[in-house]
């Protein structure tokens, strides 16, 4: 093994030597450089996989050959190493990346470079306090010469602040320093460890003072504005460089130093971490300025490193896996944005669109953005997921509230930025050139994240218990993103049909999987079946919609808790990239993401709640929660985020509607039915006792007889049909989390019956007006009318999808309905049940209105020469519509197996439904869905015979040949009646449909909005500013601690 | 029973109720004439212009559901019909009630507005589409106290089998629902003066200022399919209300008696008082009937 | 048509009426010529009345029913309302008002007819369904009346529309209307109220007299 | 023990000195000045070390005349406090260099020297 | 209202001032001071209401004469303008934009007369005849009678006779 010590050597030896060299010898400077940093890289490297797969505890380098105190000693341990690796493969690449940088200031500015991965190199190893300082001092100063690679006002004023503010914090790390020496009489941390000095009072104040300017030196919200500047105005480069590497040494610094302190700092940190985390992000939603907007995150982040060193002994053995999978993350992450910001040059944050004139980089970008938040495959998730299971098992509430609600936060912003960079208007005017040299360190940093996600889940303290196959065929479908859309299409289909097949024998003795499954992969395939009229290649589709229905499908396969709430959020991912590719739908999107991220994280929180006591993650803890009112509530809300309950549905018209037109029948017929799921499983495995003690089943059913009502109301109003449509959505789930809060067999039933109806009737509907809304390229149905000529087939299905809808017998709809009458008898819940049936005949208004406006009426000119839906979206219907019909007419072969199941499950032993033949019986009443669809269909067909033979030589008119007093119709647009159409209707009921719930939503956005403008004001960007709060911030501290 | 007699005494039956719906319909008619000091029209009228209709010789179409429209619209009375017992006791004038019960009526009724909508619509005229949205819209409140009317006796006898509803009132008046549990009949009559469309409630006809509504496009054969969907409609929802509220038939001739006062209820209300505006007879329904069938389930909930 | 007529019938088209250009969804042009495109422009077909018995009763059944399109022309149109009063009850004869042409099969000229007003009831009359009959009210529909020498209001009715009944005065009486109904009715029982073939026999003369006077045809031949 | 001893006044003149030079960092508009007053934070802890290496009646850490290798750890100050000053002197140096080459710069491009016309980047 | 005419007059020059009856009183004017004459009596005089506004064809002198009448609601005084133009040049000014239903009057005269106002809305616009290809039929040396002859298929009336001389026939057919 190579002594560590030449790592110092050589980067020193070779700063000198470039000191040297003249403007001639640039390129072999800048070689030699790299060569040295290489060096340092490589042996670090060597130095961790040695330690990390050894058994030896360290190696002890005393410098000038003696023992401290006579000299300076350092420690090469698994810890140093790894940060150090960190820091010189960080190094190697900054390098490779300011080389432009570089050769415009002179090869001077490279050895500050070297200085600096130096300087923190040492850092890290050295365990003598003195040393530490003078080297943070080095670090500094070279990191303020770099601060003005730059040119620059700006540089210059943040180098300047930089400067003072450094200034201050060492001055008080120097006194701390010595009066630590008065005190202890050694510089060495091994020796003060060793010694066992009583702690007298001056010696915690001096560690206070080194402890507290090593925590300004991580910039602790809100003594931090320096630090906010120089991430502004330096470049890029090093800002990744500060972010990343320096973060990286002052935080294992910090870490090294806290045995100090005899005095017990960790509650502190965890507030300092919390604070600076939760503030520094809320702060961060009101920024434009990209960089420093990268800025506030990055500081963040370190807030949450401090919080978790801060909680370590709640985490335990843990702790080294949360910290150093939250720091990767955090580490690649930041680097890798700052670095792409470097690229494209641009500032505001809405102009990062340029970023889609290159596929790799905003891949890229995106990858970090999500690591960044914790999104699996993710290390940072493991790492979240691992701290918020440990703290609840210490029942630290509070700080699991702090951290999710800074992470939430975080998304926010951070998902709006992702929506500029997808959907922005593009400044075509504005050329960019992708400089390759400055492409490689975020590449290598993205094959890292890749590499360490892996990683970790196979470190994953769950063991590598996921289920890979749908990454990777995700991660193919990235690779062969450049085929036309076709294959591609084609190789998912196939993928999951095989992978149903493979999937089915595990679950067919499951109904409630089997059904749900079912949806989830039938409908995936039904509705991938409609992009193959999608021409080109339709870039970053497929792996997307992949993701979003592996993700379904692991809620099916889910063994356990973890791999639930992964599926969970690798499903929103999907969907939420999906959501975002339609025209109109970044702010949409950015409202999905926004509630699912919420709803996610009260069901992580549940899943943490559940989990206390436990030791394992089996799903089947939830039912031995020591919490269950909490644990129940929680995840509830979280699941009924995703079903759109009426106070968490505003995200809903809006991403169903501007999605394409085949992803709206994905998201909606879909994607909607795993929050239902997701409450079918909690109730089975929670048990509806420990709900129902506290009415909370009662609360859920007005809540889904309020959502119906709401949602079907709204609908009514609508003149977009997708919109129409997904509001229509809303209600629909509102019925059927009305029936499920039942918690009665029949009210399952009900709940299960009315999902697979859902899925098959809103997956048809959004098709069919998908393929429609796709020939005449509007969405607003009084611009169409008469449209069944062109499109006879894709009327039908609306046709057809709306008399299930209303649940008009014969069609599948009315077996819900029956049920649901059973369902409200049987449970008593009469006024919830009139709102329900209120709301039902209020969905014929809506159908009506879909149905007439679109298709019937008057024919528009422009709209003459359309053809019928493409031929892919009018398949998946037809096969839709078979579905229908075969379950309108032997509903048994739904409902029997549910039925049995729901037996078999230990609520609801007796089946209320007797079956003699097909005709279902309860104690009320009885329905034969085969012979109510002979006896309509026989009578249909006699009256029609009647009628053609009355009237068979009908003469053909055209739109125009109305009566009309005497007078002719002005014109196609003003004859159509179909906008406001329901006026009336509002007139009467209107009141009813006042968006007091995105009163409520975007009166807390803007709270919280002029909240973190009003606070951010204390950054007032005056150098005397910041260092007044730097000595307030000690100050306060100092008077909280002693 | 076998269903060939079935089938026989089913068209039977439905005989019976059309041409019972149109001298019903005759005979109100006259009623009113004579309350309007008139002669009025004679008792077969109703006959005469069904067979008028029928015998006109051109039709027009405007297109595939304009043509289904009426077939729609006679489905749905047929049908209603077809899942109707008719005669308490007797086999044979059950009907095919075996294959669902009141919900699958409560349901099947919007079958023939669907089809009448789509129907009307697709004529192409801005009257039907206004005639439509307003009958829905109205619809929609109508519906709310009639559910809970149909909730509230479905708690007092435990069955949504009209067969057994009936069943349960036999044995006198003292048994009828009407005298057992009068909120639920008031709330279902109020919301039955909507069912029928006539004045106050008659705004989606309303011939003077939209002419005659969804059907104004429609002639002829057309209009003679939906003429005969009327008759039968009209007299079988008395039925419906009968078997619900007012002790079932024994006999034909009772159901003749029940089903005219029935009916005759909505047009004697009709003839008092004027017209509503679709958004003054919404809040009516959601105030008055809806309070009166809210009671209705709060007597038994308590 | 020849192409001087075309121009002469475009001068009074409506400008939402003439022929036009839009551009479709997909920005193809469309070419849209209202006349041709709006109105279905066959031209109507006899329908044979039924032989015998058959028709006998299918008239006597028209003739009971006699559904009045709720359409006035002149001063006559006043005098229609009585008609439904108790004093003269018209329902007894089964004559009732439909608002629609549709469904109605009498239409009643009441009064004078101006050039503008007969162009729309043409068009009230063909949208009306075979068999169809047309009573006329007054001297005015008869031979012009008062209005014999107007530049503006025609003289005889009975040279656009194939008048079943006229009914003199000026105005009629209700009961005078009355009892034009029966006289209808008589015509219509004993068969010889085919007005509507005969004006589909001699569509070309009604055509011809209707063109006449209405300068501004700007419609189809036939107003279905 | 003697509240004026050499050492305790030096001490406190350190402290004073550092509120004197934080004071003026925080009030002084100059950038000239402010630099002036770090300059004074950083002698101020260069006195505050210094006190604290050094022992009564004893003679600077430096072997040579009068002070033999084996007696000196009885003869002279604690050496580790004053190898510090130098460095810490080293540092300071090297920083307010640093610091006046900013202002130079700052004052190149703003003719000015106001470190209030220089936060155009805040919030 | 005397003094009212008399303050005309001493404005306007106005002549053939003839009170027709008590509070009304018709006046003559030449056309090209009509629009001051009228705006002032409006904005001046408490004629805010447009009563009529109508045409004479004198076709032996070969004017039109264009009768305003315009009331005072407050003074219950009406005054009648009379302006004459020429026939064969029969344009007047708008004063639609006084009054605006006068547009209506405007495009009735326009089409009954042939008499032009231009920029007044909807000037050309067919009023009630429709697609009219005559010269305007107000005008007196328009047929009217022989248009209706020629247009509207007279019906051959019977044989009309004089009561008198048709009685003295039938019952003294000798004489």
């Amino acid at each position: 093994m190579v002594n560590p010590i030449y790592i110092i050597a050589v980067l020193l030896g070779t700063a000198f030597l470039l000191g040297l060299f003249r403007k001639k010898g640039f390129e072999f400077g800048m070689a030699l450089g790299m060569l040295a940093i290489a060096f340092a890289a490589v042996i670090s490297v060597h130095w961790f996989i040695h330690l990390y797969s050894g058994t030896e505890g360290g190696l002890n380098i005393y410098t000038a050959g003696s023992k401290p105190p006579f000299s300076i000693n350092l420690f090469m341990g698994v810890e140093e190493s790894f940060f150090m690796s960190a820091i010189n493969i960080l190094g190697l690449l900054g390098f490779i990346y300011l080389f432009r940088a570089f050769r415009e200031q002179g090869l001077k500015s490279s050895v500050l470079f070297l200085v600096l991965i130096m300087g923190m190199n040492v850092l890290i190893m050295s365990r003598d306090i003195f040393n530490l300082f003078v080297f943070l001092e080095i670090v500094s100063i070279a990191l303020a010469g770099l601060i003005y690679l730059k040119r620059g006002k700006e540089s210059a004023a943040a180098g300047f602040k930089y400067l003072i503010a450094i200034g201050v914090i060492s001055a008080m790390l120097l006194i701390g320093i010595s009066f630590f020496y008065l005190f202890a009489g050694t510089l060495n941390i091994d020796d003060y460890l060793q010694s066992n000095t009583l702690p007298v009072k001056g010696i915690s104040v001096a560690i206070f003072l080194m402890l507290i300017a090593i925590l300004l030196e991580l910039k602790p919200f809100p003594a931090n504005g320096w630090a906010l500047d120089v991430y502004e105005a330096a470049h890029p480069g090093i800002s990744a460089m500060i972010s990343s590497g320096t973060a990286t040494a002052s935080i294992f610094l910090l870490y090294k130093l806290l045995p100090l302190s005899s005095l017990d700092w960790l509650p502190y940190l965890t507030v300092i971490g919390a604070v600076t985390f939760v503030g520094s992000n809320l702060l961060g939603i009101v920024q434009k300025n990209s960089n420093r907007l990268l800025g506030y995150s990055s500081i963040g982040q370190i807030g949450l490193m401090i919080a978790i060193i801060g909680l370590a002994p709640r985490l335990g053995d843990h702790f080294n896996f949360i910290f150093v999978s939250i720091f990767i993350s955090h580490f690649l992450a930041k680097a890798g944005l700052f670095w792409i910001s470097g690229i494209i040059m641009r500032s505001n944050i809405r102009e990062w669109s340029v970023l889609r004139r290159n596929r790799l980089s905003l891949f890229m970008f995106g990858l970090f953005i999500l690591m960044l938040i914790g999104f699996p495959p993710f290390p940072s998730f493991y790492g979240k997921w691992q701290l918020v299971m440990d703290l609840a098992q210490h029942k630290s509430f509070v700080w699991i509230a702090v951290i999710l609600a800074g992470s939430f936060i975080e998304g926010i912003y951070l998902f709006r930025w992702f929506g500029y960079a997808m959907k922005e208007q593009d400044d075509e005017e504005k050329k960019i050139i992708f400089q390759w040299e400055k492409l490689i360190p975020p590449i290598v940093f993205s094959v890292l994240a890749l590499g360490a996600s892996y990683y970790t889940n196979n470190l994953s303290l769950l063991g590598p218990t996921l289920n890979l196959i749908p990454i990777y065929f995700i991660l193919a479908l990235f690779v062969l993103d450049f085929l036309p859309a076709f294959v591609k299409n084609s190789l998912v289909i196939a993928g999951m049909i095989i992978y149903s097949v493979l999937l089915y024998p595990s679950i067919a003795d499951d109904t409630l999987r089997l059904i749900f499954g079912g949806i989830f992969m039938v409908g995936g395939v039904l509705t991938l079946f409609a992009g193959y009229s999608e021409k080109g290649k339709r870039e970053g589709f497929f792996p997307f919609a992949v993701m979003m229905y592996a993700g379904l499908i692991g809620l099916i396969q889910a063994e356990n808790l973890f791999q639930f709430f992964f599926s969970w959020e690798i499903m929103t991912l999907g969907s939420y990239i999906l959501i975002i590719r339609g025209k109109k739908s970044m702010k949409h999107a950015l409202n999905y993401m926004l509630f699912s991220l919420g709803g996610a994280y009260l069901i992580f929180i549940g899943f943490a709640l559940s989990h206390i006591g436990q030791v394992t993650f089996d799903l089947q803890t939830l039912s031995s929660t020591i919490l269950p009112g909490w644990t129940y509530t929680l995840i509830a809300i979280g699941f009924l985020t995703k079903t759109a309950a009426i106070g968490l549905h505003i995200w809903l018209p809006g991403a169903h509607a501007e999605a394409e037109s085949d992803v709206s029948p994905m998201v909606s017929g879909i994607l909607l039915k795993a929050g239902v799921f997701g409450l079918v499983l909690l109730f089975l495995l929670m048990g509806a006792e420990q709900a129902e003690q506290k009415n909370l089943l009662y609360i859920l059913g007005w809540l889904g007889a309020i959502t119906a009502l709401g949602g079907n109301l709204m609908a009514v109003f609508q003149e977009d049909a997708k919109r129409l449509l997904a509001y229509s959505s809303v209600g629909n789930l509102g019925y059927i989390l009305f029936a499920l809060a039942f918690v009665t067999h029949v009210g399952w039933m009900t709940a299960l019956t009315y999902s697979v109806n859902h899925f098959l009737f809103k997956t048809l509907l959004f098709l069919a007006i998908g393929g429609v809304v796709m020939r005449v390229k509007t969405h607003n149905m009084y611009e169409m009318g008469g449209l069944i000529k062109q499109m006879p087939l894709s009327f039908i299905a609306v046709l057809i999808g709306i008399i299930t809808l209303a649940g008009i017998p014969p069609l599948a709809g009315y077996g819900g309905k029956w049920l649901f009458y059973n369902a409200v008898l049987s449970k008593g819940w009469y006024f919830q049940g009139m709102f329900i049936f209120f709301a039902g005949t209020i969905a014929f208004l809506y159908c009506f209105k879909l149905i007439y406006s679109v298709f019937l009426g008057q024919p528009k000119d422009k709209f003459r020469q359309v053809k019928e839906a493409p031929v892919w979206y009018l398949i998946p219907q037809i096969i839709l519509i078979i579905g229908i019909m075969v379950f309108s007419a032997r509903p048994d072969l739904l409902l029997k197996p549910v039925g049995t199941m729901l037996s078999q499950s230990n609520y609801f032993p007796t089946d209320p439904l007797n079956w003699e033949n097909v005709t279902a019986s309860t104690d009320l009443g009885y329905w034969s869905g085969y012979k109510i669809m002979l006896v309509i269909g026989v009578m249909f067909i006699i009256l029609l015979s009647w009628l053609l033979l009355m009237s068979r030589k009908a003469q053909k008119i055209k739109q125009f040949n109305i009566v009309y007093a005497g007078e002719r119709p002005f014109k196609p647009e003003t004859t159509h009646f179909s906008h406001n159409m329901f006026s009336h209707f509002y007139k009467a009921l209107g009141f009813l449909s006042i968006p007091v719930v995105s009163a409520f939503w975007n009166g807390l956005n803007s709270v919280t909005h002029s909240m973190a403008e009003n606070t951010r004001k204390i950054y007032s960007g005056n150098g005397q500013t910041y260092i007044v709060h730097i000595m307030l911030y000690i100050i306060i501290i100092y008077m909280l601690m002693f | 029973m076998n269903i060939f007699p079935r089938i026989v005494f089913v068209l039977l039956g439905l005989f019976i109720v059309l041409n019972w719906g149109l001298i019903m319909a005759g005979i109100i008619r006259k009623i009113i004439a004579r309350l309007g000091m008139r002669r009025g029209i004679k008792v077969f009228q109703p006959y005469i212009n069904l067979i008028k209709n029928y015998s006109i010789r051109s039709q027009l179409s405007h297109g595939v559901m304009f043509y289904l429209g009426p077939v729609f619209r006679l489905s749905g009375g047929v049908g209603i019909f077809l899942f109707m017992p008719l005669i308490y006791g007797s086999d044979y004038w059950s009907n095919f009630s075996f294959t669902g019960d009141l919900i699958l009526i409560t349901y099947f009724m919007f079958f023939g507005m669907l089809g009448m909508a789509l129907g009307a619509g697709e004529g192409g005229h801005p009257y039907s589409a206004i005639g439509i949205s307003r009958g829905l819209a109205q619809f929609t409140a109508i519906e709310v106290p009639m559910t809970l009317a149909i909730l509230s006796i479905a708690i007092q006898y435990q069955t949504l089998s009209i067969s057994e509803i009936v069943a349960a009132q036999q044995g006198g008046i003292q048994n009828w629902t009407m005298v057992t549990n009068p909120l639920a009949t008031i709330a279902a009559m109020l919301s039955f003066l909507g069912a029928m469309g006539h004045s106050p409630f008659n705004v989606v006809m309303a011939p003077q200022e939209n002419p005659v509504g969804p059907p104004t496009e429609y002639h002829g054969t057309f209009l003679g399919v939906l003429q005969t969907n009327r008759a039968i409609l009209h007299v079988i929802e008395a039925v419906l209300y009968m078997n619900l509220f007012f002790g079932g038939a024994s006999n034909w001739g009772v159901l003749i008696i029940k089903t005219f006062l029935i009916y005759f209820w909505s047009v004697f209300v009709g003839m008092v008082f004027p017209r509503f505006r679709v958004d003054q007879s919404i809040p009516w329904f959601l105030k008055i009937p809806l309070v009166i069938g809210i009671a209705a389930i709060v007597v038994f909930i308590i | 048509m020849s192409e001087k007529k075309q121009t002469e019938q475009d001068k009074f088209l409506a400008p939402e009426n003439k022929k036009h250009t839009v551009i479709g969804p997909d920005g193809e042009e469309i070419q849209v010529d209202p006349l041709n495109d709006y109105f279905c422009t066959d031209l109507p077909k006899v329908e044979a009345p039924y032989k015998g018995v058959l028709e006998k009763f299918l008239n006597w059944a028209r003739a009971e029913s006699l559904w009045v399109l709720s359409y006035g022309t002149g001063c006559g149109s006043i005098e229609l309302p009585p008609l439904f009063s108790p004093r003269f009850d018209a329902y007894r004869f089964g004559v009732a008002m439909r608002p629609t042409p549709r469904q109605s099969g009498v239409l009643i000229i009441s009064g004078y007819l101006a050039v503008k007003t007969l162009k729309r009831v043409i068009r009230s009359y063909e949208q009306m369904q075979n068999p169809k009959y047309v009573i006329a009210l007054g001297s005015c529909t008869i031979n012009g009346g008062m209005y014999w020498d107007s530049y503006n209001t025609i003289n005889r009715l009975d040279h656009y529309l194939p008048v079943d009944v006229y009914i003199a005065g000026c105005m009629p009486r209700p009961e005078a209307i009355l009892a034009g109904f029966n006289k209808l009715k008589e015509r219509i029982k004993s068969g010889n109220a085919e007005g509507a073939n005969e004006y589909i026999e001699k569509l070309e003369w009604y055509k011809a007299n209707q063109k006449k006077i209405i300068k501004d045809w700007n419609m189809p031949t036939y107003n279905w | 023990m003697k509240i004026f001893e050499l050492e305790n006044i030096s001490m406190a003149a350190g402290f004073l000195l550092l509120m004197v030079g934080i004071w003026g960092i925080i009030s002084q508009r100059n950038i000239i000045k402010m630099i002036i007053s770090f300059s004074i934070v950083d002698t101020s802890i260069h006195l505050l070390l210094v006190s604290i290496g050094y022992i009564r009646n004893r003679t600077a850490p430096i072997i040579g005349e009068g002070v033999t290798k084996t007696d000196a750890a009885t003869q002279i100050t604690d050496p580790v406090p004053q190898a510090l000053v130098l460095t810490a002197i080293v540092i300071g140096v090297g920083i307010t260099a640093l610091l006046l080459t900013y202002s130079l710069k700052l004052y190149r491009h703003n003719r000015s020297l106001e470190i209030n016309h220089f936060n155009s980047l805040k919030w | 209202m005397n003094e009212l005419i008399d303050h005309i007059k001493a404005r306007f020059p106005i002549y053939d001032v003839i009170e027709s009856q008590p509070g009304q009183i018709f006046v003559s004017l030449e056309a090209s001071k009509l629009i001051p004459m009228i705006t002032s009596l409006k904005t001046n005089h408490g004629f805010t209401v447009l009563v009529i506004f109508t045409a004479v064809d004198w076709i032996e002198d070969d004017k039109f004469q264009i009768t305003y009448v315009l009331n005072n609601p407050k003074e219950k005084q009406d005054l009648g303008i009379r302006v004459f133009i020429h026939r064969d040049d029969a344009t007047m000014e708008s004063i639609h934009h006084l009054w605006k239903h006068a547009a209506t009057f405007q495009r009735e005269l326009k089409e009954m007369f042939g008499i032009d106002f231009p920029g007044s809305p909807g000037v050309d616009d067919p009023f009630l005849l429709e697609g009219w290809d005559n010269i305007p039929p107000m005008r007196r040396d328009f047929d009217t009678k022989k248009y209706s002859e020629e247009t509207y298929f007279p019906r051959p009336g019977r044989e009309t006779n004089d009561p008198a001389t048709f009685m003295k026939q039938m019952l003294y057919p000798d004489d």
